[in-house]
């Protein structure tokens, strides 16, 4: 009985067994544990997530993720490939928020190369990222809700991501992956009309589409009550699984790599980080819920201070070839800290290109979290780290 | 109304039988109806616009359409479950529905059988629900379906208790078992104003005996797939479709006749008044569950046990309390 | 493939310019034969490894106190942007704990441990970050020479960094890097009876049948 | 938190959840009935390169010179340009594929066309029965670019 087995000495089991019950229960093989699939076809697995959950009727003993049905090894394509082509193909590891993929290529080459962008260039690049959270999030804000039992607001969510996706296809031609960003800047500038619309889009975000948020969802009682101390990590556990974005913060570490790193125009805007007590599923919904405020705080003071001028500056080299040496690069991603690692021999392709993903490593703390909850526990907390397979298995 | 030729047995078979067809063709018209009500309302709740393009102008035929595409759908059979427990489930879920409805009025005599223990007669049969889930999950030999079995188990029975206290504080209140009786009673006053509490007690443990949001533990798409149906599939699956929305239409009504004075009303004839109050009270079942997101096990547990238990007593003492003083 | 992707006049994206006849390999990820072939010549091309790139200010000290306490320990001239270390295989596990206690240093956040195929070795990488203090950024870097289809050992780091755990599997599951004390090294991407080897080494044959696509004139 | 608060705060912030559905179900529905309406795309709106077919000459603007089949990620694009009877290679393509089943409409080739021949279309509705009608030969291309609005954005230009 391997599953009771380890349930003895798990601390956060105590409540549902003490010692010498579990392991009595073992012996005697009274505790019959039930393993299931919540396999790859699941309803919210949130993509081909299979997690082999060890059960004792409704509490989870043992949770076990099995990764890799969508692993495509973005890293061995990207060997054979040139710096300009690898951008856009990187949207399509974190394809629900890509513009923070093409941001990490693009500043990883620019830095190593020492390419200077335009302002205009900086500030835009700020603008869509902080508009790509906002979108990230409330897709995780439908699908949180679905994880616990409603769907009207997944669907309330959606229709108001349709705006958002409608500007993004007016500016880079694509709704979900832009391929927009380029080595030394953009691919084209966006004009006074489509800034207009954004702003509009903004007031009414603000305006009428979060309250009803709030309203239908997060000051619901049955929500709150769903959410309270439920998948509770502290703050040294987050910080030794090496979690980042959201589920750090949620646990009460004030981290955030657009305040640690020096990119974009994010050292120019004031904006605070929202920082969670205990780290339990409420506290993450309730960082992400701020969240999407920051952005929009970001993006209104980024449009205001837009410059005229190029999108694209001259003096990027015509011929991307990156200088022997290797740089570790992090951008902030809605779902965490995503890092690139480029290990180049001097020439046109990339030796090595190693993709820190935050869902990857995030995910490593679905055992921990949900070890002695219910099964309704696991889908919510699954359903707070906001995994994208994509990323997960690369 | 017997010709004299005629056998008595006879005439009661034959009466019986007319009964039953006319009940079950009612129901079936009105769950039917009600499936598309609930397309439509949750449709245009969420900004979309539900069923449209099937027959009329606002899909009304969609139900029938269903019904006909799950007719042809391939109907497989778990090879290792219960065979005959997991084929006879669907069924056993279509009773206690229909035998409900014999016992509701409609009008001062238009009543299918006017028992006088109405009231007992209703909860002993609403029980039945939990044997059909009970056979579905077991019989389909579906990690899923047990556990969503399991959980309706525990859901339906402590959800029971609570709704038969609110049943016994409208005995009390009204003195009789028999529901047309208890429906002359509410002549000038409705039985919701001085029984609030029963009502909200009946009516939360009645949308918890259907498994609706936010009591939908035992087919919780997002966590067990479909829970106790996840291996009925055709028209098997839309018999426990067409069941819940039976008892949907059932519990509505019998809030309805209970709480909100059955055919009482001005101007119109009685059974309008009655419809019109049970399509109501089905509005707000459905506008409930578009609305809120689910519980636990444990928390349903605790609201069911700790919270509406208490209150339903509470409720019966103080009405007999009321009762003692006046009289 | 001579000119640039990008018009001229327009200045739009540039696309790399490779040497004459080289063309970017189809996306199959068949044996990254121009990727060697562009590193010889790159690697050749590159002016005699110059004198180590002075390091900032702020990043000297810290080497000057890491290096005071853990005399082993050289510098990686290859890192920029961070402190890059080069610790001997044997020695990897005491200098990594001891750079998560040093004071001064507290690197308390593992972000990512990588590997590259060097062909002749594989060399281990640990990104460790202080989350209190930005200034500190360590690249820790182990060399571990192996031969043909070896798989070269190290100690695993899982229980000074728990977030190590997936980092190592994945790194044993694509390149073949075996932790010694990892509590359950398997792999985690690929299917575990995936006989096929280590994907991302650089001597990887992709052995999966090419896809015929038969065109049909229309 | 007694009792009665938590009861209070729970009764409130139903009703308010109730509310908000209440007040979307008289809202009109945002459903663009898509066979009968069609979907409006942007100017922008990327769908697959077509060649551009230049008016007067009715011939394509595209030389064959390879380099949009270079710069092509997964390098779907094979162009072969004319031999003429004198055996000297012509400035214009004999063969001209697109491999459109793995093709992930970057932009790239587009950028890299210095004669101005390739655009991106906007005609979305290309789904096909096999993956081998995916294959778009130089003809069809042209015809594409013929039938669906098509435009050419590369380097800083505003949208």
């Amino acid at each position: 009985m391997k599953g009771v087995g380890a349930v003895a000495e798990h601390p956060k089991l105590q409540g549902v067994y003490s010692p010498e019950e579990a392991a009595q229960a073992a012996r005697e093989g009274t505790v019959e544990p039930l393993t299931i699939n919540l396999g790859p076809q699941h309803p919210s697995t949130h993509g081909v997530l299979r997690v082999i959950t060890t059960l004792d009727g409704e509490t989870v003993l043992k949770a076990d993720p099995d990764i890799g049905y969508l692993h495509r090894n973005w890293e061995k394509i990207v060997e054979s490939w040139h710096y300009p082509q690898i951008v856009p193909f990187s949207d399509r590891n974190d394809y629900l928020s890509a513009i923070f993929n093409e941001w990490l290529v693009c500043r990883a080459v620019e830095e190593a190369m020492g390419i200077e962008l335009t302002e205009r260039a900086q500030v835009l690049r700020t603008v869509f990222a902080e508009l790509n959270r906002l979108v990230s999030h409330q897709m995780w804000f439908g699908t949180y809700a679905m994880d616990i039992g409603a769907f009207t607001p997944f669907l309330y969510a959606l229709r108001d991501r349709e705006w958002a996706y409608d500007l993004f296809e007016k500016a880079t031609g694509a709704r979900q992956l832009y391929a927009y960003f380029r080595i030394g800047g953009l691919r084209n500038d966006v004009s006074d009309a489509w800034v207009q619309e954004l702003r509009d889009y903004l007031d009414y975000f603000e305006r009428e589409a979060y309250p009803a948020y709030m309203d239908l969802l997060y000051n619901n009682e049955i929500f709150r009550v769903r959410s309270e101390g439920v998948g509770v990590v502290p703050k040294e556990v987050a910080i030794a699984y090496g979690a980042s974005g959201p589920m750090l913060r949620a646990s009460g570490v004030r981290h955030d790599i657009r305040r640690v790193e020096r990119y974009g125009v994010y050292d120019r805007c004031d904006f605070d980080i929202p920082v969670g007590k205990n780290g339990d599923n409420l506290d993450r919904a309730t960082v992400r819920m701020k969240e999407m405020i920051e952005s929009i705080k970001i993006i209104r003071q980024c449009l205001d201070m837009l410059p005229e001028g190029e999108v694209f500056s001259p003096k990027t080299p015509r011929v991307i070839k990156v200088p022997e040496g290797d740089w570790y690069v992090r951008v902030e991603s809605p779902r965490g800290e995503i890092g690139l690692w480029l290990v180049s021999t001097g020439g046109l392709q990339p030796y090595r290109m190693k993709w820190r993903a935050p869902s990857f490593v995030n995910l490593q703390l679905l055992n921990y979290m949900t070890r002695g909850e219910k099964i309704a526990d696991l889908i919510a907390s699954l359903g707070t780290i906001d995994i994208i397979l994509g990323e997960v298995d690369r | 109304m017997q010709p004299e030729w005629m056998a008595p047995w006879l005439w009661t078979l034959i009466l019986a039988v007319v009964k039953t067809i006319v009940v079950i063709a009612f129901v079936s018209l009105n769950a039917a109806v009600l499936i598309w009500l609930e397309r439509k309302v949750s449709g245009h709740m969420q900004n979309r616009v539900g069923p449209l393009r099937v027959g009329g102008p606002a899909g009304i035929l969609q139900s029938v359409a269903d019904i006909i595409k799950l007719l042809a759908k391939e109907d497989f059979v778990p090879q290792r479950g219960d065979r005959w427990i997991w084929w006879l489930a669907p069924s056993v879920a279509f009773a206690p529905a229909f035998l409900v409805f014999w016992v509701l009025p409609f009008g001062p005599h238009l009543v299918v059988e006017d028992f006088n223990v109405g009231l007992i007669f209703i909860t002993a049969v609403t029980s039945f629900t939990l044997l059909s889930i009970f056979m579905a999950g077991w019989g389909s030999n579906d990690k899923y379906s047990l556990i969503g079995a399991m959980r309706a188990g525990a859901q339906l029975f402590s959800y029971e208790i609570p709704m038969a206290m609110a049943l016994v504080a409208v005995a009390l209140a009204t003195g009789t078992l028999n529901l047309t009786a208890i429906v002359e009673k509410q002549r000038h006053m409705w039985l919701i104003v001085p029984q609030i509490l029963a009502f909200l007690v009946f009516y939360i443990s009645s949308v918890a005996e259907l498994n609706r949001t936010p009591f939908d533990l035992a087919e919780a798409e997002s966590e067990l797939v479909a829970g106790y149906h996840t291996e009925y599939s055709g028209i098997r699956w839309s018999m426990f479709f067409f069941a819940e929305y039976t008892n949907l239409l059932t519990s509505s009504a019998l809030a309805a006749i209970l709480f909100l004075g059955g055919w009482h009303g001005p101007w119109l004839p009685g059974w309008a008044w009655l419809l019109i109050k049970t399509y109501l009270l089905v509005f707000v079942g459905m506008w409930i569950r578009w609305t809120l997101p689910r519980v636990r096990i444990d928390q349903l547990m605790d609201l069911g046990w700790k919270f509406l238990l208490p209150v339903s007593l509470v409720n019966i003492a103080a009405t007999g309390l009321y009762l003692v003083v006046v009289r | 493939m001579d000119e640039e992707t990008q018009g001229a006049a327009e200045g739009g994206a540039n696309a790399a310019r490779p040497p004459e006849g080289a063309r970017p390999r189809p996306a199959s990820g068949s044996a990254a034969a121009p990727g060697t072939a562009g590193a010889a010549r790159g690697g050749a091309a590159a002016a005699a490894p110059a004198a180590p790139p002075a390091l900032p200010p702020e990043l000297q000290r810290l080497f000057d106190r890491v290096k005071e306490q853990l005399p082993d320990v050289e510098r990686d001239e290859r890192v920029h942007g961070a402190l890059g270390l080069r610790v001997a295989p044997e020695r990897a596990h005491a200098v990594l704990a001891a750079l998560r206690d040093m004071d001064g240093v507290r690197c308390n956040y593992l972000s990512n441990l990588a590997a590259v195929d060097w062909k002749d070795a594989i060399e281990v990488a640990y990104h460790l970050f202080n989350l209190d203090d930005p200034s500190v950024r360590i690249v820790v870097k182990v060399r571990l020479p192996y031969q043909g289809d070896e798989e070269p050992e190290v100690d695993s780091v899982t229980d000074i960094w728990p977030t190590a755990n997936w980092h190592e599997r994945e790194a044993y599951d694509l390149l073949g890097v075996r932790f010694r004390g990892h509590p359950d090294l398997r792999r985690i991407l690929l299917p575990e009876t995936y006989q096929g080897g280590h994907p991302l080494r650089k001597s990887f044959v992709d052995r999966r049948p090419k896809r015929q696509r038969l065109v049909r004139p229309r | 938190m007694s009792l009665v608060q938590q009861l209070a705060r729970t009764a409130a912030t139903m009703a308010k959840g109730h509310l908000v559905t209440l007040r979307e179900l008289f809202r009109k529905p945002m459903t663009i009935h898509y066979p009968d309406e069609p979907v409006p795309h942007p100017v922008g709106f990327r769908s697959i390169p077509v060649l551009k077919v230049n008016e007067e000459s009715g011939k394509l603007n595209c030389t064959a010179c390879g380099l949009c089949a270079r710069s092509c990620p997964p390098a779907i694009i094979f162009v072969e340009s004319f031999i003429g009877e004198d055996g000297r290679r012509k400035q214009w393509p004999a063969k001209f594929d697109l491999d459109l089943s793995r093709c992930m409409v970057c932009n790239l080739c587009v950028e890299a066309c210095p004669f101005d021949a390739l655009e991106m279309s906007e005609d979305a509705e290309l789904s096909a029965y096999t993956i081998e009608d995916l294959y778009f030969t130089m003809d069809e291309l042209a015809a594409l670019w013929k039938t669906s609005r098509s435009v050419r954005i590369a380097g800083g230009q505003k949208v």
